[in-house]
């Protein structure tokens, strides 16, 4: 039995897999699942007898799931490893987070400073893209520990803006 | 005028409009020739194109605007014709004078009809000439803070701050009391200038809970015109449109037909030429209003081609190429109804933040009854250059339950991996009871977005996603952590059907 | 009966016919349930599909043709009704009667219809005493060579030799005179026999040039039938459909009205439940002759549905539930005209071989008029296992030039990497000149056969491969052998515009 | 100017490439052409103005590249490196030819004999698949050296059935 803490958008899940066979324990109840691979990152869930569509993509340590058209983060960390030093996903998970522009763009206006403690959705910057002011938010709740860009300046995609101590 | 055979037809667009216009191209046996900016180097547009030539930098300015450039390539290229698509030069009665003084046929309205139609107020002058009822407002621009204040307080707030210069909810603020005046015509003006090279607007009545209900049009050179019904376009953001259906339930057919002549009334005071679209506003005691002309194609313009059989651009390639319309009014019979959904590359939970990023997976939805315009492609970069909007699905059904039935199983089915899309909020969309019942108005998104709704049946999704990540995570270490190794298995079986949402929720 | 509304139906079938009904079930609100092989594990149906049942190795008689695991599936999931789909057990009597012994519906017509019609003389003879015009025939099977050559000689040669026990141009024979009758035959009754598991043959007269046009009907449980209009489908080979298209070019307002009403009369003589289609040979003096009933769903079904805005799969699942048929026949008015062409995993250049592999990349045709019933993802295996069709392209247009312009236009820009097909085989048929003025008949793809053609504009097609392989060449090895690098590089420039062609041929 | 000497379906072709420059001597003449690869093995062919969507899959020492629909077996010499040993390209293209299995099938009946001099597109095998009976032709001129299956024998996909020799 090997044991998972996996993070979803603010929610935790523990998984237990075992060593043989499909059922796997979220959170202390059965769920028969497994997984096949279609083609490249495409992935075929069968849940009980519901199958999925899944796109997975690894990305910087984390899953960017893609299911029914909407897209998660997933951290996943494995427990039964607790040996091991704090690898860099608990690191980016637990310690501290980054927040990275979601797209090329000008920053238009900071909404917060450093020290600043903020909660899941707080408005953190805007940046204008695409002829429009998008608001950028905080993914989680933290303290900002730094501010890495300046209003005025232009950043491109995956630029750290932010980052929160959790 | 005479009539004249288009045999070559440059299309100053990129995107999925670009692609549809090259696909009625081909099949009318006309060749096109794409131009493309630096950007745009494998787009599909440039690749389905008889012959395609870069003409700049990525930046709209020095490429798809590039007026000089365009017309240039169009007469090296032996072009006969320039289609100028939605956005960019389509609606510029300064392109279309000089496509038309290159010897080139402009597909669209006269330069001086957009011209006309393209002054907001001018606009409202014409058609409201022609008997046809207009938004309660100011006939001339606004001159400085002081007479805003007098017009407004004429109609009576809330008003609406509006560019004199172009459509398309470019320049528009709300004002709901008078204290917010001042800080709303500053804003206003600025964003008109930027967008339209003009700085003037004007005040309009704002309407309560309007529908918003568009007539697509067709005219020729011969002073015919006819209207090919309506489209209700109320699902909006920030006057951007998400999601349009032909009929409108909210009119009834004695209206609809009412609605209809005022289109065709309108169009003709404008001695209007190609396919066109009279927007109108319907308030909640079923008055219309005239709110102003779209000269050009419009992105919606897939729902009137499901329901009337007809090919809008072939009818625009006809039209300026001389012919007379070849349908009479009474020829028109729309069948079944039909709904557009636009995918945008945005994210719909974080305030419609745009995503950019490689189409990393790709699986459009097909069969019965769904129809997919887009130019994506797997590989195909979604930059932050240009518009957000990435694919359009189009359902088709007897009823509307059908087309709704057919447009939820067809946004289930679209795979679209690598951006954030509003596939999600489509689905939202069309599964909410107020779409559902046909009650809903132009205020249906601000609600969704005040209320901060997620779109995402997220425990459901989460619960997947996480499932998924310790599965994938465990196959991706070269040394398997889940030994047994039956969870990433060649196949399945099993013979549980309980569904998870009994379990988890 | 009673009207039961159906909740979960099983569909017993793979590929896109399988997809193609889930879809419909899904916008029904209707949950279904695949089965699958060992070798479909990752298909799209068993994706899509609210819940999947691995059933069994890959060979048909071990899955898809297994009753018991079926029905046995179908009952521990809680299914109410089955959809065979076509091929398969869709016209299996035995299949209909222990489905509904099961307590569950068959989505088809009663196991007495599919038994009746399924001998090909019971059901000459059931329709030929409604009073339609069957072909001369044989009322009896075939005793021995003596009693055929006695046959023959009375109908006069050529004769075609067709089983009673099922239809599909399975073991059938041409024979042209009496000295090819022995191995016909022979020929004749053992491929019938491993087909059907019925050895029995009888002779027909053998029509020269004829057209194949059939009926798609419908009729429910309560003797009410009607029909949807004609599908003509000459274009075949072997006896098997290539390209379909309604309605037929052959035949007059007069003759589509006769021929419609002859097959309501030989539907209702057999009492016929569900969706169903009367095939007919009309020879070259427009006389017609019933040649069989198909008792499932047809794979060119999708054109009658993009003329008439029918979903034939619906009509079939309400049929089933008990409803009566929602219709009345002279409520049916098709529009435009419709053309599918069947993409086989074969190589017509090299007669017709199959071609099988994974596919290496995938970018189905979309856009107006156009749509593509398929199960083919990137990555999916084309096995000698099953049906090589893999792909139905359908087109709709205002008239049947313009369906064609469409289905020209689709076909080029479908891309289907990895394996053979016969897109180009489909495109060399729709712009041949005897197809484009619709002058055809059941002996146009033997013809192309004969002739060695190639499909392909073999000479342009080869140079550019060329010049493709040489620049992939250079891009493939480390060091580059092609220095300057400007051979593949990140863009291009260019104004030249002559076509390749006018160099080279 | 490098120079190629490339086999497509029967027909060769001469084809320089200059130093420098799009513009490529076929059988020489002037053809203006610029390959951009799209993504994978999906390529867009610019040639003069026209483009063209290729699909080019290296296989076995030659190239399989869809165009508009149809697949063509390309073989490519680098005829300006004349100092190489013969390569593997060109003792498959030239020398001996395998004509191999498309699909999985039984072997129905045998048409040409070791020593037979066949042609262009003569009939070689019946292979059963698909519940058809296919009939495998010579995809080019030569000699019959070896047959490798017999009669009522099952073989795989890409098994070797006949050598050529050309």
């Amino acid at each position: 039995m090997r044991e998972f803490q996996v993070s979803v958008g603010g929610r935790v899940y523990n998984v237990r897999v075992p060593k043989e066979g499909d059922t796997l324990l979220v959170d202390g109840r059965d769920c028969k699942a497994a997984l096949v691979r279609v083609h490249g990152n495409l992935y075929s869930l069968k849940l009980d007898s519901r199958s999925y569509d899944l796109h997975v993509r690894p990305d910087d340590g984390r899953f960017l799931v893609l299911v029914e058209g909407s897209e998660y983060e997933v951290w996943v960390e494995d427990k039964s490893r607790p040996r091991r030093p704090a690898s860099v996903l608990r690191s980016k998970e637990h310690k501290a987070f980054e927040i990275k522009s979601p797209m090329p763009g000008l920053v238009s206006s900071l909404k917060v400073a450093p020290g600043a403690r903020v909660s899941h959705g707080a408005p953190l910057l805007t940046l204008e893209a695409m002829k429009m002011e998008n608001e950028i938010r905080s993914p989680r709740g933290g303290v900002v520990s730094e501010i890495l860009v300046r209003s005025g300046q232009s950043v491109e995609k995956d630029d750290v803006l932010v980052r929160l101590r959790l | 005028m005479q009539s004249h055979r288009i045999q070559k037809v440059l299309v100053a667009n990129r995107g999925e409009i670009a692609l549809r216009i090259i696909r009625t191209c081909e099949e009318m046996g006309i060749r096109t020739v794409a131009v493309y900016s630096e950007a745009d180097r494998t787009a599909l547009h440039v690749r389905r194109a008889s012959e395609a030539y870069e003409i700049g930098p990525p930046a709209p300015l020095e490429s798809y605007l590039a007026m000089d450039k365009i017309i240039q390539v169009a007469k090296a290229a032996k072009c006969d014709a320039v289609h100028p698509g939605y956005g960019f030069l389509s609606e510029s009665p300064d392109f279309a004078r000089r496509v038309e003084k290159s010897g080139l046929l402009f597909i669209g309205p006269t330069a001086r009809s957009i011209r006309a139609l393209g002054d907001k107020l001018r606009a409202r002058d014409i058609v409201s000439r022609a008997g046809v009822p207009v938004v309660p407002g100011s006939t001339e621009p606004i001159r400085d803070l002081s007479h805003a204040r007098q017009i407004a307080a004429e109609f009576g707030y809330p008003v609406l701050l509006k560019a004199v210069g172009g459509g398309g909810g470019r320049g528009m603020r709300i004002v709901k009391e008078e204290k917010e005046l001042g800080q709303a015509l500053r804003e206003a003006t600025a964003e008109t200038r930027s967008a339209f090279g003009d700085p003037r607007v004007y005040i309009e009545k704002y309407l309560r809970h309007p529908r918003h209900i568009e007539v697509q049009i067709l005219g020729d050179s011969y002073d015919n015109v006819i209207h090919l019904g309506e489209r209700e376009c109320s699902i909006q953001r920030r006057f951007q449109k998400m999601i349009e259906e032909s009929p409108s339930t909210f009119i009834d057919d004695v209206l609809r037909a009412e609605i209809g002549s005022a289109a065709v009334r309108a169009a003709k005071a404008s001695r209007y030429r190609s396919a066109g679209t009279v927007e109108f506003l319907v308030d909640e005691d079923k008055k219309y209003y005239f709110l102003e002309v779209n000269t050009r194609i419009q992105v919606e313009h897939p729902v009137t081609e499901m329901r009337t059989g007809l090919d809008i651009v072939e009818e625009q390639l006809r039209i300026a190429s001389g012919e007379s319309i070849r349908w009479k009014q009474e020829e028109i019979s729309p069948r079944g109804h039909s709904i557009e959904c636009r995918i945008y590359a945005e994210d719909a939970d974080e305030g419609f933040l745009p995503s950019v990023g490689k189409i990393a997976y790709l699986r459009p939805a097909q069969g019965n009854g769904i129809r997919i315009d887009s130019a994506l492609e797997m590989g195909t970069e979604i930059t932050s250059y240009y518009d957000a909007l990435i694919s359009k699905v189009v359902s088709w059904g007897i009823d509307r339950a059908q087309a709704i039935s057919r447009m939820d199983r067809a946004l289930r089915e679209y795979l679209i991996a690598g951006i954030k899309t509003t596939i999600p909020f489509c689905l939202y969309v069309i599964n909410h009871k107020a779409f559902r019942n046909g009650e809903y108005d132009t205020g249906f998104v601000q609600e969704f977005s005040k209320r901060n709704h997620q779109t995402t049946a997220a425990d459901d999704g989460r619960l997947i996603a996480a499932i998924s990540g310790v599965l994938v995570a465990g196959e991706a270490k070269e040394a398997p952590i889940l030994t047994g190794g039956s969870q990433i298995k060649d196949g399945w079986s099993g013979w549980k059907t309980k569904r998870i949402e009994q379990e988890y929720h």
